[in-house]
């Protein structure tokens, strides 16, 4: 039972890949683009996870007591961020395509791409 | 460094609570209701919902501070801007 | 003097901040605008070279906040600063400064973000060849790749850009999420994020599963970034439709940033722990002449001239990768010296394509046959690059393919340099074809594909007007660097230099040491013995040989169909790719399925191949 | 490949890709049983050398504050970029929405909408505000801060005063936040550098009370910095947004 998170890691990771190359809308290929995504917040802060400690906030806690790890929480942060970016970013390109091509499906943007 | 890191903290291997196994399982199946809900609008909602279940899940893990995060982006901000670009392109499909 | 480390990050960023800032007041003066992007990219520059040049006698660390590692332990972020590192970064903002030349006449309507833009992915590209830290080597990845999706659509209003974004942006997305994996992986068992830290620990445990999973997942977005086959599809929808000024980025310095990361994550973490096995070295030798190969038969196929570039690119990338695969100091010092070479003409010739697209309004092959004849400064730098391209001594791309040659060579592996004399010769004779019949009106046109016919007619002028004549920023940026690119094959001392780097690179020991003990290396210890850098009659031979068959090749591609024994119809190059062009399909979710095949079957053959099966 | 052909070929890597994954995966030392030392070192370390009591922040604004400089100017690169892609090109022009579905029956926005969502923007903005400047203390911080305060910008969009919003919120105005925002925090790192310390080395004296705005040194300044950055970056991403939505159509349309 101690892999269950990292199980549903994978899990997560292969639906993520599997609702990218199934996709027929370019919205919902971002989308899935998200949950591929967010299979890394949940294996960062599985592995700095500590069973039994506080969250790493010391203001009515003395500085001894057993704390998760702060670190993957950071890096957890940074990956929203860049989550927010990229997908606002991916957008607007998808925006974009659907004035040039009329439509948002990948296969068809290929074909029409010319 | 010495060879093996000596953890401050020893705590017993397999200790999970019952909450964050159903949270678990919870975000196994969001993640698989995003991917396999094909209307996109309804997509958004449930990705709105995934938000707040991996927003659960990281209090669960004790990281208040990225459940926030997860909250003001997964759960609200990025549902409004998929919602916009959606209305945007809504009009020539069907 | 150490303050130069956090200088040549902070300048540019600072710099894009205020550009943007001040973008209402800048409106009506481009010249201001135009003034500080250049300035600052080659002040950049001159500092990497400086940093190059101060490192060359040992490596430097620098440590932000000035938290210093304690015991074995970091708990801060360091760029450790190399000659390579360094002047590989240096060659990126030199490629900026170039651009951003060649656009003051280029570009007459561009907002503010094409400047702050361009600044960001040059800073980017900085941090990521001088971090220390795994996961700051991401985050400036990631910095990178997003100023460079937006960059790649920076022309909305045309099909091909938004498309070739939107392949970019989701493949190389997918890529980055899979090295974060790795990293979160290798976090989970060292609880360490510093690369030297890392490779400390891993190195002082037996190797496992866990480390050869992290090593392909954090590898898997480099290998993507650098277009090694199966990965490579996105970059020719990308770089065809980029700007011609960012394509000069994204071929010179983008693709071998990819391999340069690669080779960092090697030598600073899991080298010693993979123990540098022959089978690792071999399965990317492998990977690295497929590479060659498939590049080189595409760009032989291709009429639209950027297309054709970008193939050529892929093509050296493998090349490149086979370089650094060898594991041996010369490889790796061949691979940087070819990469610097090869950056610089490849500049060289986009911008020149630039030239022809601003006054003639095409880059379709076909169509451009013979009216070019009057563009004549802009012919005679094409074709000096494309000789470059081909290797003709003594441009630095000959020096550099010849260390790769003579490593591979002493390591029992001759054939690899007839491989990649036919590579070379393909991609060198497809430049030169292009060259000889667009400038030089040699021969008759080459046949119309219908599809790359219906590819380069989209792309229309990037500019308005002026098209009468070439203005000087746009000749006088590449006819520097192919100068450039000439001055680095004939400093007769760069050969020992470079290799002395190399072995400074791959000493992981001396890593380690330096990072997290500040030691100063003088004399790092060599993982395979230094090999001789002279330059052979038989290297000056080979060279010629290879620039000549590609002008042979050429010439026959032009006059093919007036050989009077041959006319049957038939074109050289045609059906070569037909069973490979099916995989080409532009569709998003084709690219991603190789991805992860691809990388299910890299896993299989690295779990294999360091027999870790048994011991599960 | 056919849809067909490509399930099935993603199905066999996709298989294998994950199996790979998990094999790695088990590697690990198990749930709950993080080994360190990289967090346990600033768990020990961090109040008495920051001042801050959440940890998370002082990692996230100091030791490892030069990743976040990276971080900001993803999100700026970003909002840069949807600005470029979006802009208005030839052959558009801004136009109000007019419902082209005429048969549709969009009810007008109700009174007590726009009351609501109205009333909600003064304690957003100042619980914004709040969790912008005290990073140091609580789970908080300029990122959360400013994506609250961006939400803000939305609440007026529902309240259906978009148009007046643009005319107060011009874009250039929004885009000079956005780059203060960014190159405030490249520069408190720059004061360091100019202050002959490495960059980002906190420069301000550390107050006595642990856990106060005032005693983190430059924590809150930086906090502050990214809370103005990305609330601008979120506004100037969903004004963009808004915009091709609401005003641009194409053609003569």
């Amino acid at each position: 039972m101690q892999f269950f998170p990292f199980i549903v890691v994978g899990w997560i990771l292969g639906i993520g890949l599997y609702g990218i190359v199934t996709s027929r809308h370019l919205i919902h290929q971002i989308v899935c683009l998200i949950v591929v995504q967010s299979s890394t917040y949940v294996l960062l802060l599985g592995v700095g996870y500590v069973t039994g400690a506080v969250a790493p906030y010391f203001y009515d806690v003395p500085v001894r007591t057993p704390a998760v790890d702060p670190v993957v929480q950071a890096l957890a942060l940074t990956d929203v961020v860049v989550e927010a970016a990229v997908t606002a970013l991916l957008l607007s390109f998808a925006i974009q395509a659907h004035k040039r091509f009329g439509t948002l499906d990948p296969q068809e943007l290929a074909s029409l791409k010319g | 460094m010495t060879a093996a890191v000596v953890t401050p903290y020893t705590v017993p291997v397999g200790m999970m609570d019952a909450l964050q196994i159903t949270i678990l399982v919870l975000v196994a199946a969001g993640a698989t209701a995003v991917v396999l809900v094909r209307d996109r609008v309804r997509q958004v909602v449930v990705l709105s919902v995934y938000g707040i279940l991996l927003a659960v899940l990281f209090l669960a893990f004790q990281a208040p501070d990225v459940t926030l995060s997860e909250l003001t982006v997964g759960a609200v901000a990025l549902p409004i801007v998929l919602l916009l670009a959606l209305a945007k392109v809504r009009k020539k499909e069907e | 003097m150490d303050q130069l480390f956090a200088l040549v990050v902070a300048v540019p960023l600072l710099a894009a901040a205020a550009i943007s800032a001040a973008g209402p007041l800048l409106s009506g003066r481009r010249q201001v605008l135009d003034a500080t992007a250049i300035g600052v990219a080659a002040a950049v520059a001159v500092m990497l070279a400086v940093i190059m040049v101060r490192t060359a006698g040992g490596d430097e660390v620098y440590w932000f906040g000035g938290f210093r590692p304690a015991r074995g332990i970091a708990i801060g972020i360091d760029f450790e600063a190399g000659p390579l590192s360094s002047g590989l970064a240096s060659l990126a903002a030199v490629l900026v400064t170039a651009a951003m030349t060649f656009s003051w006449r280029y570009f007459e309507g561009v907002a503010t973000y094409y400047h702050a833009l361009m600044l960001i992915f040059l800073a980017g590209i900085i941090g990521f060849c001088l971090t220390g830290d795994i996961f700051d080597l991401f985050v400036w990845f990631e910095l990178m790749g997003v100023a460079a999706y937006a960059l790649t659509a920076y022309r909305p209003e045309e099909r091909g850009p938004i498309q070739g974004a939107l392949n970019f942006a989701i493949t190389n997305s997918v890529g980055a999420y899979l090295s974060l994996s790795g990293i979160a992986l290798i976090y989970g068992r060292t609880g360490a994020l510093n690369m030297a830290q890392i490779g400390v620990f891993i190195d002082r445990h037996p190797l496992d599963r866990l480390v050869v999973v992290a090593f392909l997942l954090i590898i898997s977005g480099l290998l993507i970034k650098s277009a090694i086959v199966p990965f490579h599809f996105w970059l020719a929808d990308a770089h065809a439709v980029a700007p011609t000024p960012v394509c000069v980025l994204f071929s010179g310095v983008m693709v071998e940033l990819g391999l340069y990361g690669i080779a960092r994550v090697y030598w600073s973490m899991f080298g010693q722990a993979l123990g540098h096995r022959a089978a690792i070295s071999h399965l990317f030798l492998a990977l690295g002449v497929l590479t060659a190969v498939t590049g080189a038969l595409f760009c032989f196929r291709e009429r639209h001239i950027k297309r054709l570039l970008a193939f050529s690119t892929i093509s050296h990338a493998g090349m490149f990768l086979a370089g650094i695969a060898l594991l041996t100091p010369l490889g790796l010092a061949g691979a940087a010296v070819y990469v610097a070479g090869h950056g610089l003409v490849k500049a060289a010739l986009f911008l020149c394509t630039g030239i022809v697209l601003h006054r003639l309004g095409s880059v379709n092959e076909t169509w451009l046959h013979g009216r070019g004849r009057h563009l004549r400064v802009t012919g005679v730098v094409f074709t000096a690059a494309g000789l470059g391209l081909a290797d003709l001594p003594p441009f630095g791309t000959f020096l550099g393919k010849g260390y790769i040659d003579t490593s591979a060579g002493a390591h029992g592996l001759p054939w690899i340099i007839a491989v990649f004399l036919a590579c070379t010769i393909l991609a060198g004779g497809a430049v030169l074809r292009v060259a000889g019949g667009v400038f030089y009106g040699l021969g008759d046109a080459p046949s119309e594909d219908p599809e790359m016919a219906r590819a380069a007619a989209e792309e229309t002028s990037e500019t308005a007007s002026g098209k009468q004549r070439t203005p000087l920023t746009m000749i006088i940026p590449p006819a520097v660097l192919v100068l450039a690119a000439l001055v680095i094959g004939v400093i007769t001392r760069l050969g020992p230099v470079v290799q002395a780097a190399a072995i400074r690179f791959e000493d992981q020991a001396g890593y380690n040491a330096t990072v997290l003990a500040g030691a100063h290396i003088a004399h790092p210890v060599a993982i395979a013995a230094a090999e001789p850098t002279g330059i052979t009659a038989a290297d000056v031979l080979a060279g010629t040989g290879s620039a000549l068959g590609a002008v042979i090749l050429a010439l026959a591609a032009l006059y093919w169909r007036r050989l009077p024994v041959l006319r049957r119809g038939y074109e050289p190059g045609v059906g070569l790719t037909e069973p490979l062009r099916r995989f080409q399909s532009g569709v998003v979710n084709d690219y991603v399925t190789w991805i992860v095949l691809g990388l299910a079957c890299l896993g299989g053959i690295c779990a294999l191949a360091i027999g870790l099966l048994g011991s599960v | 490949m056919t849809p067909t052909q490509r399930r099935w070929v993603f199905l066999a890597g996709v298989a294998g890709l994950v199996a790979f994954y998990l094999w790695g995966l088990l590697g690990l030392p198990g749930f709950g049983n993080y080994p360190g030392p990289y967090g346990f070192v600033i768990n020990r370390v961090a109040v008495a050398q920051t001042n801050a009591t959440g940890v998370v922040s002082a990692v996230n604004f100091d030791y490892r504050g030069f990743d976040t400089v990276g971080e900001e100017f993803i999100l700026f690169a970003a909002a840069a970029g949807v600005a470029t892609v979006l802009r208005r090109l030839r052959g558009e022009r801004e136009r109000p929405a007019v419902d082209e579905a005429a048969d549709r029956n969009v009810p007008p926005t109700s009174g007590a909408v726009r009351m609501v969502a109205l009333l909600f923007t003064g304690p957003l903005v100042v619980v914004g505000w709040w969790l912008a400047s005290h990073a140091q203390a609580n789970p908080s911080g300029g990122f959360q801060g400013g994506v609250i305060l961006a939400t803000t910008f939305i609440l007026i969009y529902l309240s259906g005063e978009f148009l007046v919003f643009k005319r107060f919120s011009p874009v250039d105005l929004t885009d000079a936040v956005e780059a203060v925002g960014a190159a405030g925090f490249a520069a408190v790192g720059v004061s360091a550098v100019a202050m002959g310390l490495p960059y980002l080395q906190d420069f301000l004296p550390l107050g006595t009370v642990p856990g106060a705005v005032s005693s983190s040194g430059t924590i809150a300044l930086i906090s502050f910095f990214v809370g103005l950055e990305v609330a601008a970056a979120f506004t100037l991403i969903v004004g963009e947004l808004l915009e091709q939505t609401l005003l641009i159509r194409q053609g003569d349309g």
